[in-house]
């Protein structure tokens, strides 16, 4: 019961209330760049869910297993060269070298993959997988894990990663959604010649992240509820 | 010694994860090979990529596939024009036939004044809509004025003017996406074989009083050009002019002369009599709507 | 190439003004957006990529000869990462408070598009005194656009400027402006004042 | 990529990325054991240097950390043992972490030595809504929990005077005021006990060696 209420908390938490974008700024260029039609925002939105996960499962396990401190493979390779045991080797220097690596080279595979076995998706969402290399909001994702990684007390499980990143991908997708709505709207407007482009695109975020701060206090609230229903 | 193992360690893992992953990707780049026909890449690469679907498919990519495969000819891409059509005939080693540029042409002349028997109609805004509505407007074949065709275009190429679709021609590319939409059908591909063609301007299949009633400029039917000109014929109650043997403007003099109405009419770039026409006019500044002047096209980077 | 590239002074100054990584190409929103709640974060953060900036561009153009066409970007965002994790531990040795402050944004600098494409555009193509021209200019460029966002938030939103009381004491602080929402809004709001300007000088232009 | 590599070309072609990865990791780990050790004491003080505000008289040197179990979740739970300049058990100090209005909130607990007092709380991080709920942080809010009973809970009341272990809450800032009772109030019930109780079995232990937790 309690994971589940984590779990629930940590989806929660990634696509609504700390959205990826409208409140951490990570993927702003894919945000702001290809909303223009809701049907390649949405591409673009999955594309980045399918990534996301990926990149959150291998960062996991590299972490796990490679970065975090007093992790198995580093402690086997100080016990080997036969160093004082009450010392650990700590890696986490490498994390974000391991991190842009993995994601890099994993969207590559993907790329690779979809277009031999899935060329209609190919077709359809192919064009944004390179754009995603440099998507911030994939490293953050991985940041993210590491950072629940650090204390030995409370480690985070791989299924409580992967729930933080499809949920983070989700909430992308319906902010990225939401915008390139609101601007195929807004290319029948009259928009103030300074602000065309950028400015009222920007504008309209503010506005949107303004709406995404009405989901504060949500998860405190789901807790509660569910607190009071098992009382 | 915690320094020296912390140093080894940390090169060995970065240098293996480096091997692995050429490793793999090498691996993939062979296992998940897809043989693309090099000569579907260089005929993608001929064209705009535009994906306007002119040529019938959808998307330059299905085109490219289609020309390669030998089931399409090279000279269907409108925005590419001549060049593209060349470059493509270079790549399949063909010959290019051909092909005149076709152009947008709307069957209706009459702007708001000239239609009879109009009440309002305050439905959605659309032809598709107003179509599906008796009344809207006496003629139940001439223009409706709602610019379906407007929002079809890419290009920028078509306008209402008070009522009536026109096209620009120096626009135009022949994409066909406004005929297609349109739910009269009254828009219709012509070659121009010239700048300026001739067009019947009605698409009124009425007889003569019925047509009267409802406008003031529509085909009454009365076969007075076909008669006159060989190359027209009748079809129903409106003259169709048989592009295949249209030569040039002269050939339709007389008929152009002597029809009551004012259905028989040139389209096409204005020509050097119209510009001097309105040379000393004073136009206002503004003279055409820009569709897409709030349309961004800002480039974002991380 | 017939002609001869920028001069290492025509690279310095223009990554200030004419080709400013922000106002201009638009580059590197995230840390933009994200840091620029108060100065004093959004100038360690300038100071942070400006560091990874130089020390990429330096090694990118001592490198270019050895690099392979398809492998450039692999090598490029290697060498970024590494700078990066150096800045990183820096930070949290000397100044732990900001490093806190800043959180993922110091690591998310690897994606920074501005480092990317300096290195891609100028330090692969030219020898180190250009290339370190380059990434001074545009790391000043950056940390102007910086500062003149987190000024505004700063000032209207805590009523501060660089921690220091400047409003009147009843100023009643925009919460909004150091909140997610101020950063879109002031952000959009300068960028068309940005606009504004290039129109006006335009206009003037045309005029005379 | 129009033609396939040869086998193992692959690997050969990137020698500069295999080199350079090889320089990197080398030069990083380099960096991490000078500035590790720092960091890690950058980490540790950021707890310890809050101590001696939180339990009076605390020496910040010869504070340590120690392990109990919860009472309620029978869980692992680190606490810190604040010792006087002269060796003798003054206080406790509790790390509580729960769920505010916006995301976590980190706080530290002070305890008086029989654990029946609460003597402070220290925000260590939050993200509250600024002008409202990060007035958590303030002393005005955090000094109304000095002096409060441990064997009850603490209510928030948000209006009218104040009695016995009720606090009252910040205008406008009902939610945050709430969570941070909620967490004292779990966090002192599930840990007041086994202090108790580790603190009447070693009043005094000589050799007070700091668990090592990794930076």
């Amino acid at each position: 019961m309690d994971t589940a209420i984590t779990l629930i908390q940590i989806a929660l938490g990634a696509a609504l209330i700390n959205n990826f974008v409208l409140h951490y700024f990570v993927g702003i260029c894919p945000f702001l760049g290809v909303s223009r039609r809701v049907d390649t925002a949405f591409g673009m939105g999955c594309a980045v869910t399918f990534v996301i996960s990926i990149a959150a499962l291998l960062s996991w396990v590299f972490t796990y297993f490679i970065l975090r401190p007093a992790a198995p493979v580093p402690t086997w390779v100080w016990r080997v060269c036969g160093g004082d045991p009450r010392t650990t080797v700590d890696l986490s220097v490498l994390s974000y070298v391991m991190y842009i690596f993995v994601i890099a080279s994993s969207v590559q595979f993907v790329e690779l993959y979809v277009r031999k076995f899935f060329p209609y998706l190919y077709k359809s969402f192919g064009v944004f997988l390179p754009l995603i290399t440099t998507n911030c909001a994939i490293l953050f994702a991985c940041l993210e894990i590491m950072k629940r990684l650090q204390d030995p007390d409370r480690l985070w499980g791989l299924h409580e990663a992967l729930t933080l990143a499809v949920g983070g991908g989700l909430g992308f997708t319906i902010a990225i959604v939401l915008m390139a709505g609101i601007r195929e709207e807004l290319d029948m407007c009259d928009v103030p010649k300074p602000l065309v482009g950028a400015g009222i695109g920007l504008i309209t975020a503010g506005i949107l992240a303004m709406a995404f701060m009405g989901f504060t206090g949500v998860d405190k609230g789901i807790e509660n509820a569910i607190n009071l229903l098992l009382r | 010694m915690l320094t020296t193992v912390t140093m080894i360690t940390a090169a060995v893992v970065l240098a293996l994860l480096a091997v692995a992953t050429g490793y793999v990707l090498g691996w993939a780049n062979r296992a998940f090979r897809v043989d693309v026909d090099p000569q579907v890449e260089a005929i993608l690469d001929a064209l705009p990529s535009a994906n306007c679907g002119g040529c019938g498919f959808t998307g330059c990519s299905d085109y490219a596939e289609a020309v390669a495969r030998g089931e399409a000819g090279v000279g269907l891409c409108a925005p590419g024009g001549a060049g593209c059509a060349k470059r493509l005939a270079e790549i399949m080693g063909v010959e290019v036939t051909e092909r005149l540029p076709y152009r947008a042409v709307v069957h209706c002349a009459a702007h708001y004044p000239q239609r009879l028997q109009r009440t309002p109609y305050e439905g959605e805004p659309t032809c598709a809509a107003a179509n599906l509505v008796a009344g809207v407007q006496g003629c139940t074949y001439g223009c409706l004025g709602f610019g379906d065709c407007v929002r079809a275009c890419n290009y920028d190429a078509i306008g209402v003017v008070d009522g009536l679709a026109t096209v620009d021609y120096r626009s135009c590319v022949g994409c066909k996406a406004c005929a297609r939409v349109c739910p009269r059908n009254i828009i219709t591909m012509v070659p121009f074989k010239a700048e300026r063609m001739l067009v019947v301007a009605c698409s009124n299949q009425d007889m003569g009083p019925d047509v009267k009633a409802v406008c003031e400029l529509g085909c009454i039917g009365c076969k007075g050009c076909s008669r006159r000109a060989d190359r027209m014929e009748m079809d129903g109650n409106l003259p169709v002019i048989d592009y295949d043997r249209y030569g040039s403007a002269g050939d339709f003099q007389v008929a152009l002369e002597k029809c009551p109405r004012a259905s028989l009419v040139f389209v096409g770039k204005p020509s050097q009599e119209d510009l001097a026409a309105v040379a000393d006019e004073h136009l206002p500044d503004e003279i055409r709507a820009d569709f897409k002047t709030t349309v961004d096209d800002t480039e974002w980077r991380g | 190439m017939a002609l001869p590239g920028p001069t290492a002074a025509e690279r310095f100054f223009n990554g200030i003004l004419p080709e400013n990584p922000v106002y201009r190409q638009l580059l590197g929103m995230c840390p933009t957006l994200a840091v620029t709640g108060a100065v004093k974060p959004a100038m360690t953060m300038a100071a942070a990529t400006a560091f990874v900036l130089i020390s990429a561009n330096g090694i990118i153009s001592l490198i270019r000869g050895l690099l392979r066409p398809h492998l450039r970007i692999l090598v490029f965002t290697l060498t970024i990462a590494a700078f990066v994790t150096i800045a990183d531990r820096a930070l949290q040795a000397y100044m732990y408070q900001m490093s806190k402050e800043l959180g993922p944004y110091v690591p998310l600098i690897i994606v920074n598009c501005l480092i990317i494409s300096r290195c891609e555009i100028c330090a692969s193509k030219q020898n180190l005194g250009v290339a370190l021209a380059d990434a001074v200019g545009m790391s000043l460029g950056f940390g102007l656009a910086l500062a003149s966002i987190a000024t505004v938030r700063e000032i209207l939103g805590s009523g501060t400027w660089f921690g220091l009381p400047v409003m009147p004491s009843g100023w009643p602080n925009w919460g909004i402006m150091v909140l997610p929402p101020g950063a879109f809004l002031t952000l959009g709001l300068l960028l068309a004042v940005a606009e504004w300007i290039g129109l006006r000088r335009q206009e003037k232009g045309t005029e005379t | 990529m129009s033609k396939a590599p040869r086998k193992g070309g692959y690997v050969s072609q990137a020698w500069l990325v295999i080199v350079l990865a090889l320089l990197y990791g080398g030069a990083l780990a380099g960096v991490q054991t000078t500035l590790g050790p720092r960091i890690a004491e950058n980490k540790k003080s950021e707890t310890y240097d809050v101590i001696p505000h939180l339990v009076e008289g605390a020496a910040r040197a010869k504070t340590t950390e120690r392990t109990v179990t919860g009472a309620v979740d029978g869980k692992p739970h680190p606490v810190y043992r604040a010792v006087t300049g002269d060796g003798t058990l003054c206080g406790w100090a509790l790390p509580a972490t729960g769920l505010g209005f916006a995301d976590r909130i980190d706080l530290l607990i002070g305890l008086c030595a029989d654990a029946s007092t609460i003597t402070g709380i220290y925000v260590l991080e939050q993200k509250e809504t600024p002008g409202l709920g990060n007035l958590i942080g303030t002393d005005e809010f955090r000094g109304q929990f000095a002096g409060k009973r441990a064997d009850e809970p603490i209510q928030v009341v948000t209006a009218g005077p104040v009695a016995g272990n009720e606090i009252r809450a910040l205008t406008g800032a009902t939610i945050s005021c709430d969570s941070v009772a909620d967490i004292v109030n779990a966090t002192v019930e599930n840990l007041r006990e086994p202090i108790r109780q580790l603190g009447a079995q070693e009043p005094l232990e000589p050799n007070d060696v700091p668990r090592g937790r990794g930076g």
